[in-house]
């Protein structure tokens, strides 16, 4: 399995949800100081559901598809799942395997994602797992 | 204390078996080794090269930030190995876990870190009088660097901790009390369970030298809250050039760095920095990566044969050496009777210079241990300069005490005749 | 600069021969290995293996006050290392070769031990905008303990020092030089040989960074003059977990000792010590003996093939890497020229992430790096965040470039397409 | 072969010149904090030339056999002499191999005795040898 799926690179291509909101309800950025990627996530939300949504953003096709299918996945969703997304969920919408550096690339959208449904403080990938 | 009770309908571990993991146990040289210093460095076990062997030749790389299969690979097994050696002693997170070189840079980075932001004039650093070296020396250093005043708790005769009228020492002027598990010199195991929690009655914080507990019975940093605790890996059946450092997460965190350099950064600018997660923060530069991989299979090694049955097997070796060496005339035995201690035996021959026992023993293939064991302020109290220790592990044999007992005799023969 | 004129006449290099000397590049996998990552770490010979196995398996124990056959064995082993190496650069005394962990620990002992001891408010420390991250934070760090300020040489577009002006920079104030012999980026050789003269005019010692100098070239440091020059073992064909800290005997004789523990001492007292001697005084603690004879072998291996004969080759590499690269559109390569840089070379392709870029080149089995290689000022300087680089040694081959090309052209076809 | 020797035992049993002398013309102690061995030298010189010596302390086989053979070499001799003597002369002198360790003991005397001739910056077996 290749990372570079056509899948991969059709949302690197033409992502979905691609812009900013004129007034979002939230709005969060967020940027991988070790490669530089950056992501912005617009929301609209009435009643805690996702109306509306927006990224934007520069990176690897990895951050920049991860972005857009998450965008399409928790459109019309509550902001309560939202919270509960996880990294596994995140690598099934990718669908593909991705090792440890380009992990966090994969999560970045996630992560900016989760953080402005609230404060986070740690990456998503690096949520200290307990050691058993 | 150690893991009690031990479970006597374990198996006994099986010496022969265990000493065939081990090449050079098997060498042919014409004298067969009889290695009884495992205190100062342990032999390894083949499948621990194999271990940094196999990364060597199949998956040799730079880790962190690489984006090839090799690359992939290594920083897997290293982040792996982290996780492996935090389970072994219940970390909670394996981002406890701190690479370091040794136990003696363990410390250091305790005591440059977390003692030069923490420790001013007035305050106090508790340690005992039988700790090693590198466990007084770096507190020795901060209290010149801070004017944080050293304290010692004293040993009775027998070589255990002296802890009546501990509340004089220990009190709120405490910021840290920096003591070791055991005794590199005696054996002795120390109350470490009470101490750490008097130490936190008092808002101290405490480091446990686990160098000679880690490899020899279950230290667990939960069920015994201590605040670090620091090992080396050639002490434990792994390689050399590899130890680790255990902290509690809200300390390393609030921690400054220590070495500065690649990898322990989130952003660089040309006059100041942001500085990287732990366990990260900690790990400047290319870490040791073959060694934490091979002291990951060391552990995996010490979990197999089960550290229980390890410390039992020690406990008979203790007891037999105990006896044995107890016939000898003119012989002084330092430290606790077995039962209270693990891993050493140290003592001296009357009239006869710790070297040359040392010098004799090997000339019939017994490898000990002679001098001050880095532990000088130990040897003051006892009045001596020097002692000989046979420590043991897991590959030792009940034969290979009655050979240093003779060896000892034959020392006897040769030296003591008429020296002033 | 590095060791010129080139013999033209020098026996070329048998890059084939030289590839059945390392395990990992006659692995077997569906996808050859084609490692241009050699500046992040070098792959290591299988001589260097062995001689870590031979040490585990044959004569594994502590050195130093061992009285036995195999510790004095292992303690003759590591001393004859640090004379190997020592011999390497051309030290004048293996008295003047300590062991650390890597180049960043070697950077930070000095930033520690001479740099605290010496360095006052007003005092200015001087360092270069291509340092790598290892060669920064130590001197960030000292600034900020002891509020003596940072100085930088910049450089110029075409990626060398930019030295008019330099009166302005390095003056009285100036107590320390802190530079880079090989910019690990750019490949950019200095001009240390002036600079150190310079320096040295004005009364500052010099740090030279050798991590990306000594695997490649012969490195003189009586010819340089330098006071200090780091660098690491797993750059140069030898293990992880070693580095070497070279410095003048009456700086290192002077300097405080910077971590605390076993070995260091000449005698210990409850409330203070005294040192031991050079080398031993900064080696605190059990070393890691089997990366320092894993070291001493790789040194006799680049001995051996030659440190002439690997640097033509790899002028060779680079010479025909930018003719290949610099067909590809829409590529920027940073930095000098061949015959200004040694070992690799750093590029972009427009539109499409570094990330990426490695990415698809790890497809076809190509292992080169991407990010901001521990530089982010140099990144700033460019404007970029990330580039990728390919790096070379003995190892390598002319037609892994040609894959390296073909890589790239792939990567352009799957990700430019009308990407915003 | 073995550092019990019998000629070294024999040495270490029956020393040469072991004591001290009254009046000595030069007096020089030194120890190896290292394992404690200590040794002092007391000299009698005349027109340059050692009439008499006696060395005391305690230490192992070796540092002891050393002082006590040392002492017979250099009887007699010129101080000048004593100043050339170097680590081979001592080891030509013990006849037996020593390990790193051992050194120290072997050469201990030879080092007060120089130190006595002349002050001595360094241990004789750690003088620096070049690396080539
Ligand atoms: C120029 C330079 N300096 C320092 C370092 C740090 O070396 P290490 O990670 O072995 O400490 C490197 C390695 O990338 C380097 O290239
Ligand atoms: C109790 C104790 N602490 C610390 C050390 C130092 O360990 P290392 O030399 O691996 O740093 C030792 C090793 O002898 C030891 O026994």
């Amino acid at each position: 399995m290749n990372i570079y799926e056509e899948d991969i690179l059709d949302h690197y291509e033409n992502p979905s949800n691609y812009g900013t909101l004129e007034d979002p309800d939230i709005s969060y950025e967020e940027d991988n100081p070790l490669c530089g990627d950056q992501i912005r996530m617009d929301l609209q939300v009435e009643d805690g559901i996702i109306t509306k949504l927006r990224f934007c953003g520069h990176g690897c096709t990895i951050s920049l598809a991860a972005a857009s299918m998450l965008t399409e996945e928790v459109k019309g969703k509550h902001l309560d799942e939202v919270k509960q997304l996880n990294k596994d969920d995140m690598l099934d919408m990718l669908g593909i395997p991705l090792g440890p550096v380009r992990l966090k690339c994969g999560l970045l959208a996630l992560k900016v994602l989760k953080a402005g449904a609230y404060g986070l403080k740690c990456w998503p990938g690096e949520e200290d797992e307990e050691t058993e | 204390m150690y893991a009690q009770p031990m479970n006597n309908s374990l198996n006994p571990l099986d010496s022969e078996a265990i000493r065939n993991d081990f090449s050079i146990l098997k060498g042919e040289s014409d004298l067969p080794l009889i290695y009884l210093d495992s205190a100062a460095t342990s032999q390894t076990p083949d499948c621990v090269i194999e271990a940094m062997d196999a990364y060597y030749r199949t998956y040799n790389s730079n880790i962190h930030r690489g984006i090839y299969r090799i690359s992939e690979e290594a920083t897997a097994k290293h982040e792996e190995a982290r996780q492996r050696i935090g389970r072994f002693i219940n970390a909670r997170r394996p981002s406890q876990i701190i690479f370091t070189r040794n136990t003696t840079e363990s410390i250091n980075l305790v005591a440059y870190s977390w003692g030069s932001a923490n420790l001013r004039e007035g305050d106090e650093i508790l340690v005992t009088v039988m700790e090693h070296h590198s466990n007084l020396l770096p507190w020795q250093l901060l209290s010149q660097r801070t004017g944080a005043k050293l304290r010692f708790i004293e040993i009775t005769d027998e070589g255990v901790l002296q802890l009546d009228g501990l509340d004089e020492l220990l009190t709120e002027r405490t910021k840290i009390v920096a003591m070791t598990h055991v005794s590199n010199v005696l054996g002795t195991v120390n109350p470490v369970q009470e101490l750490i929690a008097a130490a936190h009655d008092v808002g101290a914080k405490v480091l446990i030298d686990g160098a000679q507990s880690v490899p020899h019975f279950n230290v667990d940093v939960q069920g015994l809250d201590c605040d670090f605790l620091a090992f080396s890996g050639h002490k434990m059946c792994g390689p050399t050039g590899i130890g680790i450092l255990y902290g509690k997460s809200d300390l390393l965190e609030e921690m400054p760095p220590f070495l500065g350099g690649g990898s322990m950064i989130r952003s660089v600018q040309r006059e100041s920095s942001t500085y990287a997660d732990v366990p990260a923060k900690f790990e400047a530069g290319t870490p040791a990566i073959a060694e934490a991989i091979g002291l990951a299979a060391a552990v995996d090694y010490l979990n197999k044969v089960g550290l229980e049955a390890i410390f039992v097997h020690e406990q008979e070796l203790l007891e037999y050496a105990h006896q044995k060496l107890n016939e000898i005339e003119d012989i002084t035995i330092y430290g606790p009777k077995p039962r209270q201690k693990t891993g050493a035996i140290t003592f001296n021959l009357e009239g006869i210079h710790p070297h040359d026992l040392a010098g004799v023993l090997d000339t019939v293939g017994v490898a000990v241990r002679a001098g001050h064991h880095c532990a000088q302020p130990l040897m003051q109290k006892y009045g001596v300069i020097a002692t000989v220790r046979a420590s043991f592990y897991l590959y030792n044999k009940l034969e290979e005490i009655d050979t240093l007992h003779d060896g000892l005799l034959k020392a006897q023969r040769m030296l003591t005749r008429r020296r002033r």
